[in-house]
């Protein structure tokens, strides 16, 4: 048990001596040096561990020998210990950063950076207002001087601005100090109180929260932190970045009771304009450490605005602390990371990151960073976003609620681009330079913490149940045997999902029965066409088990919170998944900024939900809570932007067609369901409502329009696995439609479409993998004939595509029949109508699919191409078995979906033998199969007796105009096949959604740009900028 | 047992709707001549025609689906015949209208379509898959009309099931759809022009001296099969319509009377009209018609 | 021209904020209970006569440890960052450099008078210091090419920093808390040797102040 | 009364000077004129009872600002001298 | 004395107005040092009263009174500390104005703005 002020003593006093150590040899001032800030973690540590685990009352030191109000006095407690453990840390770990600096460099930058973090220690812990002042000109001399330790033009120049942005700021910050003196008649923050100040008196809280506030860098009064960020050494901008701006933060936090309600509404407002209007500029950034700086500018906004609104609403201090604390470790710890290995990557452009490639581990700590900053779980600034959405919600501050969600959108936006770059860009002969160790070391040390922090939150506060922690288990035991073969891998994945599906789902006849089925098992048998991957590279079965894992949560989560980092997760799985495609730089962005926009909906939609309780899986228990219409509204926007619902469709093209080819029937089969299942869900406690606006109308009417948008837009796509996205588009609309009927027929008809779907599209994506396996290409033009080559897989496409279209006998008619019996039955004509036009819609682009790939002529090239790798079949004859049986004995399922659905509502079709009956017609798939088959037996048995003399010739051995034609390739009709179509009705699918999205991020940019001009590097204007910003917060106010 | 009566009264219905079918190809054959100021071919021509192909000495195929092309299309005539009962009341003629209502026939006319696409394709020949591609995309349109016409009905009736429309109309000429919701039948009745694919609605075949549509690899038996298919699937098409809109059939004489006034239907307006380009035809489908039919929904819906 | 309209409104706005502050300023009567502790405090606890130099050493003393820090960072974050360059001069007449080197020791002699009087009369340690300081520049000023020999201002600053912080030790070994002056006895009132360790502080204040300035403006004057 | 009127003097003078010295074109003037403004303060320390401040403001605030000052200046004009 | 809480305030706006107003480097610093001042005198007036003496418990104050006697401490002493610390703030200023002028040549700070956006 140490006394802390002898951090300061000890700080001073090695301060004080360095020189003369530095005689002695660096080595001894470096020993020093270091010793000190080793013993200020420790004693920090042992403090923390006093205050947080031990429960020791808050320490209160005096100083001179009196007490309180006469003398000075420092206080440490729970809060500061903590602060000033992350402050010490990140100042010893910058330091060993540092460290090849520290050797070449005067002493004095020693010195200085001893003194700044003395100078950290003492604004946290002082409880005096003038004491304050002198700790923060102590730590800005120091930040100061060592902006310039690598000196440079542009470093010096920031530093200037910073000098004289820092000085106003300061001045404004000791006026005030001198004002509050005067009309309490102390400096001791104890012994203030917010009684004391008369109205006008109140200009001297003003002037202090003002001063404090600028040295927070609040939008637009910030352009000096930016160009400090920008040009000074990454070690120390880790420092200024973090460091400093933790010490003013709580210097903030320590005034915070002299504020009237009113400055911290204002103060609120304006950190929230910060984070947005940061975020948003931050979009147009190139380079790395001044994006790095808007997003800090950023993340300080939002952190002052959630202390002040906290402080504001008087919430209680476990959520508080969890909000304010959340963001800030978050920020602490992936900030400093990010700028440290900005130093380490020595880029000056984002575009050029892609040299960090040649150093893996140093990636992967850099996507873990990245990851945490955008606030997703199990990072610490998730859950501060959870709590904080729950608070804004409650309080029913919607502008501050939405603000924070697009300002967190941008944000996501721009590292998640920063990442795209980085693993996409085209990597240049160049090589990394050889990383010290000591630059690694910090940020292994800070990852481990952020993991720690992350995991402590997961199980100390929330006591999230253990199967919440597998998609991170999967992800990290995966990366463990990363060194395995990636067949060894595969089957390991497999045995997981297997053992996964065993011990974690109910066997009841149940909802999640049926997701279990095609999330649980349906993964485990596409995993089997992985396995023909020679060599998958490191993480792709972590993240592959990651999604699952994820989706599989779903069913079983048995909170909101719980649903929805698993949702999270599933996400970022499935943008790894989606990155590690070799043109995918585009598309995972799109995908991201969707996924994230629509998480972002579904996260204010669970801010406005009734708590629930807790037992059993949300699915169960859905329904005894009325969920308020606003809730419904935000969250199925979330999920309709998962299963790519018209409006936000636009990820999906790119997304699944440039995602490796045999991770894309996850996406399409599983992944999108994960949307359904959400509408589900909400479904469950709508129907159990009586509801005064029928929102499921109006979803039916989108589920409508997305099917046909879709049908239409795949009927015009070359590119096959574009093609097939569109025809999920469209397909997903049908059961998003059934689903709204909230009708025991329409879910019937929905469960059951969602389970031919998975199926026919899983095989269906298989047989695509296979084909471009082995021919290269994504374009059908530049296929054709190949039903000679690879019989199999046109066998499964011709199966996957009967059931498709709904063609009988296949278990496709089975769904289209339940659907338009629902329909007509719930009185939904002109949708019935709308569906009937789209599913002969979808004849086209089926036909245009397998006539382009396997019929028609034979290209060249492919004369010697083989059959699909044996990897491929396994699935797809698994799934063609499936399908199968559904068509023969339709009661399989259906019988088994009446009485999960006779769990909502009462039945309306009569199950007899295999003749289902509905109030409006009837169909007997078995006989409908016997028909069939007997059909297509009397005319082929015909044929081939009469036709014995049949001799069979080759491809291309055909007349044309009473000549052969030239070559095959001229012969192969395929390319723009539809475009009589597309001069009828193309006009439907103009990309409208597509320009309107471009108008979007083109205004955003643009207004980006406009928002950015205030940045114009004249230190003077920042000055003005800070007179202003400070005049007009003081008129806002209305002091 | 009852199975295999079942299939024999089956097997009798089929000859006698492809006979019928068939020499309806041959009348028309005859009325187009006329029209044209032609003598034409004998009203049996079809029949010689099957004959003919199917006597060709030299078959040949280009693969397997080639092969079941038109195995697939005739397949597909003989299930939507099948799933249509004919002539309401006789149990010849009800074919296996328990399997499935009125969805089920409307969906297997696709199945044929799209086993004779197929084959078509492996045919390799590039007009083949132009022929399907303007046929597909002329279905698309054509199919609107009829589906919300098929709707309007299921509301009106309030089933899909046929034989219980057929029975709702039964008790007299004022009880046929045609005229208890004629929003409805305008509206199928164009859309059958299009089925029909009679001018103006005939680029699919673009019928010159032979088929240059998706037939045009089709030889000798193959050829025969779908010629046959032809006068089968046209005599389906036409006792659907028969059922849905105008009273259906107690008896055989009926059921010729009508189907064939029907089928004249298609057949003149084909001869007055020259022939529409498929991006024509299309918008055509999808202008008045399927106006009509929404008019009809709306109508039957809600008043 | 657009900039000059909004600094000028930026002023005009800056006024309007300020204005209350004068116009409704009310000057107190009497002293707060803050300052009147010091005030007896000083007396009674600390037997010091300037109250002003009580507080700053004693019940601010970490304000001023502070501030001296502050002070030494300027000194070495200015020489951090301007390299000596060396460039001969004329220098001045021998005359005038044997006069100063006379005055210099008498301005220290001031200095010193005056820090360590810090507890009696107005002027302390930082005054002092810089008087220290205006001594040396002096010698700097009559001889330009003069070297200090930085070793010693280097000791002198940081051993009397490091004394600074050791006698602020003391007091937190002896448990009475940190920086506290009653570490000697606190002497008779309004004698040089009382107010316990003010004037020992107020002259290490005095010490690191006057090389700290010292070192600043030779490594200012660029030689 | 007497130093009321001292201050209001003093305080228009250093207002004049404040302004002098930021129009003026000569640095050296302007340093000059500054370093008067902070002497000039510090008789009006003396004036409001603070003999501290006033020696303080002198010595520093005068004194060895406009010191540095000048060097400053004189570093500046060395290096337009060197190039 | 509201006249020197006048004055220090007016000061303090011609030091903003300064650095607001003035291009050159030294300039700003000056007008930094005006501000500085102008706090300075706001504070030390801010703590006088009416007819008192220093705070200096010499023979001129009665010990017992002192407390009705003499003005406010704290305020000079804040100003103390004020004072050495924007000796420290102006020194470093002018120490990067002289390096910046050394990169480039101009003690304009339009010069300086290679940083922005």
């Amino acid at each position: 048990m140490v006394n802390p002020i002898y951090i300061i003593i000890l700080s001073l006093l090695a301060g004080f001596l360095l020189s003369i150590f530095d005689k002695g040899g660096r080595k001894l001032s470096l020993t020093v040096f270091y010793s000190v800030l080793t013993f200020n973690v420790f004693v920090i540590a042992d403090w923390f561990y006093r205050f947080a685990i031990l429960g020791v009352s808050t320490l209160t030191i005096n100083t001179a020998g009196f007490s309180a109000p006469l003398s000075i006095n420092l206080q440490l407690g729970m809060l500061e210990s903590f602060v000033l453990l992350f402050a010490n840390l990140a100042g010893l770990l910058s330091a060993i950063y540092l460290i090849k600096k520290f050797k070449e460099s005067k002493i004095s930058s020693l010195i200085l950076y001893l003194i700044l973090i003395m100078g950290v220690n003492g604004l946290v812990m002082t409880r005096d207002l003038f004491n304050m002042f002198v700790f923060l000109e102590i730590l800005s001399i120091s930040t100061f001087a060592l902006t310039i330790l690598t000196k440079n033009k542009k470093s010096l120049s920031a530093g200037f601005k910073y000098m004289i942005a820092g000085g106003v700021a300061s001045t404004f910050f000791l006026l005030g100090v001198i004002f509050v003196y005067y009309f309490s008649g102390n400096l001791n923050l104890e012994f203030i109180s917010s009684n004391d100040f008369t109205n006008y008196g109140l200009i001297g809280v003003f002037l202090l929260a003002i001063g404090i506030f600028i040295e927070l860098k609040p939008f637009p009064a910030n352009g000096w932190a930016l160009d400090v960020y920008e040009s000074v050494n990454s070690g120390i901008v880790a420092i200024i970045a973090v460091v400093n701006s933790a010490a003013i933060i709580f210097v903030l936090y320590k005034i915070l009771p002299l504020l009237p309600t009113v400055y911290l509404s204002v103060f609120t407002g304006m950190g929230i304009v910060t984070y947005i209007f940061s975020n948003l500029v931050g979009i147009r950034q190139s380079n790395p450490k001044r994006l790095l700086g808007y997003s800090s500018v950023a993340q300080m906004g939002l952190l002052a605005a959630s202390l002040f609104y906290t402080t504001k609403l008087g919430v209680s201090q476990n959520i508080s602390f969890l909000i304010a604390g959340g963001i800030f470790i978050n920020h602490f710890i992936a900030k400093a990371l990010l700028f440290w290995i900005a130093g380490i990557v020595k880029k000056n452009n984002i575009k050029d990151w892609s040299v960090l490639r040649n150093n893996i581990p140093l990636l992967i700590l850099f996507g873990i960073s990245l990851l945490a900053l955008s606030g997703l779980p199990p990072f610490p600034g998730f859950w501060a976003k959870w709590e904080m959405v729950k608070v804004f919600v409650g309080s029913k501050y919607y502008i501050g609620l939405s603000a924070i969600l697009v300002g967190s959108l941008l944000e996501a936006f721009y590292l998640f681009r920063w990442f795209g770059y980085t693993t996409k860009n085209k990597l240049n002969k160049e090589t990394m330079e050889q990383v010290q160790f000591s630059q690694i070391f910090p940020i292994i040390v800070f990852v481990l913490i952020l993991f720690f922090t992350s995991f402590w939150i997961m199980t100390n506060v929330y006591s999230l149940n253990y199967f919440n922690y597998l998609p991170l288990v999967a992800i990290f035991g995966m990366f463990l045997i990363s060194f395995l073969r990636s067949k060894v891998k595969a089957i390991i994945s497999i045995a997981a999902v297997v053992l996964y599906g065993y011990f974690l789902f109910p066997l009841g006849m149940s909802i999640q029965l049926l997701f279990g089925i095609i999330f649980i098992i349906g993964s485990g048998i596409v995993i089997i066409s992985t396995i023909n991957r020679k060599n998958t590279g490191k993480g792709f079965y972590g993240f592959l088990l990651m999604m699952i894992f994820g989706m599989g949560n779903l069913i079983i989560a048995e909170s909101f919170l719980a649903f929805f980092i698993n949702w999270e997760f599933m996400t970022i799985a499935a943008y790894l998944l989606i990155l590690r495609g070799k043109r995918a730089k585009i598309p995972a962005i799109v995908f991201i900024t969707f996924s994230l926009a629509g998480a972002y909906f579904i996260l204010a939609g669970f801010g406005y939900m009734p708590n629930i309780a807790n037992n059993g899986a949300i699915i169960n228990t859905i329904g005894t809570i009325k969920i308020p219409l606003m809730a419904m509204i935000l969250m199925i926007i979330g999920f309709l932007v998962k299963s790519a619902s018209f409006g936000a469709h636009i990820w999906i093209p790119g997304a699944y067609a440039e995602a490796e080819d045999d991770v894309t029937p996850f996406f399409s089969s599983m992944f999108s369901k994960t949307g359904i299942f959400g509408i589900i869900l909400l479904a469950i406690s709508f129907i159990k409502q009586t509801p005064d606006f029928d929102l499921f109308y109006w979803l039916g009417w989108l589920g409508a329009i997305s099917a046909i948008v879709g049908a239409f837009l795949a009927t015009f796509q070359e590119d096959v696995k574009k093609l097939m996205a569109y025809s999920s588009m469209s397909q997903l609309g049908y059961i998003i439609v059934s689903i709204s009927l909230l009708s025991h027929l329409g879910w019937i008809s929905g469960l059951y479409l969602t389970l031919n779907h998975f199926m026919f599209k899983a095989m269906i994506f298989i047989a695509i993998a296979g084909v471009i396996y082995r021919t290269g290409t994504r374009q059908m033009y530049k296929m054709g004939g190949l039903i000679k080559k690879m019989p199999l897989s046109f066998i499964t496409v011709l199966i996957g595509i009967i059931a498709i279209s709904g063609v009988p006998p296949l278990s496709g008619f089975g769904s289209k029949w339940l659907l338009y019996n629902s329909l007509i039955e719930k009185g939904w004509f002109l949708q019935a109508g709308v569906f009937f036009f789209a599913s002969a819609v979808s004849f086209l682009y089926l036909y245009r699919m397998i006539h382009s790939i396997f019929l028609g002529q034979m290209k060249y090239e492919h004369q010697n191409i083989k059959e699909s790798p044996i990897w491929y079949l396994i699935p797809q004859v698994i799934f063609i078995i499936g399908i199968m049986a559904i068509s023969m004995y339709p009661n399989l399922i259906i019988q088994p979906l009446n009485t999960i659905v006779g769990n909502y509502f009462n039945s309306s079709i009569v199950i007899d033998g295999y003749n289902v009956t509905s109030s409006l017609g009837y169909w007997n798939g078995n006989m409908v199969m016997y028909v069939t088959m007997g059909v297509f037996a009397v005319p082929l048995i015909l044929l081939l007796l009469i036709n014995g003399r049949t001799q069979t010739v080759k491809q291309f051995n055909i007349v044309y105009a009473a000549e052969r034609p030239e070559s095959p390739q001229t012969t192969h009709f395929a390319h723009n096949m539809f475009s009589h179509y597309y001069k009828a009705l193309g006009g439907l699918t103009k990309p409208r959604i597509q320009s309107f999205w471009n108008y979007v991020s083109e205004g955003t940019n643009s207004l980006a740009g406009l928002f950015r001009q205030i940045y114009s590097g004249n230190g003077q204007t920042y000055i003005l900028h800070i007179i202003l910003y400070i005049v007009a917060i003081y008129f806002i106010m209305g002091v | 047992m009852d199975i295999m009566i079942k299939i024999f009264y089956a097997i009798i219905s089929i000859i006698v709707a492809t006979v019928y079918g068939l020499t309806l190809g041959g009348i028309v054959r005859k009325i187009y001549a006329r029209a044209h100021g032609r003598f034409g071919p004998p009203v049996w021509q079809p029949f010689l025609d099957i004959i003919k192909t199917h006597g060709k000495r030299v078959s040949i195929s280009h693969g397997i689906m080639f092969y079941l092309g038109p195995v697939f299309r005739f397949a597909g005539g003989l299930g939507t015949y099948l799933f249509i009962p004919v002539i309401f009341g006789s149990a010849i003629f009800s074919n296996f209208s328990i399997a499935g209502d009125l969805l089920l026939v409307m969906y297997f006319i696709f199945f044929g379509q799209l086993g004779m696409a197929l084959g078509a394709g492996e045919g390799g020949h590039p007009y083949s898959p132009i022929g399907i591609a303007r046929g597909l995309s002329q279905m698309t349109s054509f199919e609107v009309p009829f589906a919300l016409s098929v709707i309007a009905i299921a509301i009106q009736y309030n089933t899909l099931n046929i034989t219980t429309i057929v029975a709702a109309q039964q008790g007299g000429i004022t009880n046929w759809t045609l005229f208890t919701n004629p929003l409805a039948v305008i509206a199928a009745m164009i859309s059958l022009l299009g089925m029909n694919m009679h001018s103006p609605f005939s680029i699919v075949l673009a019928p010159q001296e032979i088929p240059i549509g998706p037939p045009i690899e089709m030889n000798s038996s193959f050829l025969a099969t779908l010629q046959t298919n032809r006068g089968l699937f046209a005599a389906a098409k036409l006792v659907l319509f028969m059922n849905l809109y105008f009273g259906g059939a107690t008896n055989l004489l009926i059921m010729v009377i009508k189907t064939f006034l029907i089928y004249m239907f298609s057949v003149f307006v084909g001869a007055a009209f020259p022939r529409f380009r498929p991006e024509q035809s299309m918008r055509f489908f999808l202008k008045w018609p399927t106006i009509i039919g929404i008019v009809a929904i709306i109508f039957i819906a809600y008043f | 021209m657009i900039k000059k309209i909004i600094v000028i409104l930026a002023m005009i706005g800056l006024i309007m904020m300020l204005f209350p502050l004068v116009t409704n300023f009310e000057f107190l009567e009497n002293l707060n209970d803050l300052s009147t502790n010091y005030v007896s405090g000083s007396v009674n606890e600390l037997n010091s006569q300037n109250v002003v130099t009580s507080v700053i050493v004693t019940y601010r003393g970490l304000d001023t440890l502070g501030e001296v820090t502050v002070l030494f960072l300027a000194t070495a974050a200015i020489g951090f960052l301007l390299k000596k360059k060396k460039t001969k001069k004329r220098g001045s007449s021998e005359l005038l450099q044997t006069a100063s080197s006379f005055l210099v020791a008498l301005i220290i002699l001031l200095g010193v008078y005056i820090f360590t009087h810090g507890h009696l009369t107005p002027g302390g340690g930082f005054q002092g210091g810089v008087i220290i300081a205006t001594a040396f520049l002096l010698l700097i000023l009559s001889d330009v090419n003069i070297k200090f020999n930085h070793t010693i201002l280097q000791v002198v600053e940081s051993f009397s920093g490091a004394f600074y912080v050791v006698i602020g030790l003391i007091g937190l070994v002896l448990t009475i808390g940190f920086l506290n002056a009653k570490i000697i006895p606190l002497g008779e009132y309004g004698n040089l040797f009382s107010a316990g360790a003010i004037p020992i502080i107020y002259s290490l204040i005095g010490l690191k102040v006057g090389s700290e300035l010292t070192n600043i403006l030779d490594t200012m004057r660029g030689e | 009364m007497i130093s009321v009127i001292i201050i209001i003097t003093l305080g228009i003078l250093m207002i004049i000077a404040g302004i002098v010295a930021l129009h003026l074109k000569n640095l050296l003037a302007a340093i000059i004129t500054a370093g008067v403004i902070s002497l000039l303060a510090s008789v009006i320390y003396l004036i409001l009872g603070s003999p501290d401040v006033a020696m303080t403001e002198a010595s520093i605030g005068s004194g060895l600002t406009t010191i540095i000052f000048l060097y400053a200046l004189n570093k500046v004009r060395k290096e337009k001298k060197d190039d | 004395m509201i006249f020197a809480l006048i004055l220090g305030f007016a000061l303090l706006l011609i030091g903003i107005y300064g650095m607001l107003s003035q291009k050159n480097l030294i300039k700003i610093v000056i007008g930094f040092s005006i501000v500085d001042t102008g706090v300075h005198i706001i504070i030390v007036s801010i703590g006088y009263l009416r007819n008192r003496t220093a705070p200096i418990l010499n023979s001129v104050v009665d010990l017992g009174k002192a407390a009705q006697q003499v003005v406010d401490p704290i305020p000079s002493v804040l100003v103390l500390t004020a004072i050495v610390i924007g000796l420290a703030v102006t020194a470093l200023m002018l120490t990067f104005v002289v390096e910046l002028y050394k990169k480039r040549n101009s003690l304009s700070i339009d010069d300086y703005q290679e940083l922005k956006w």
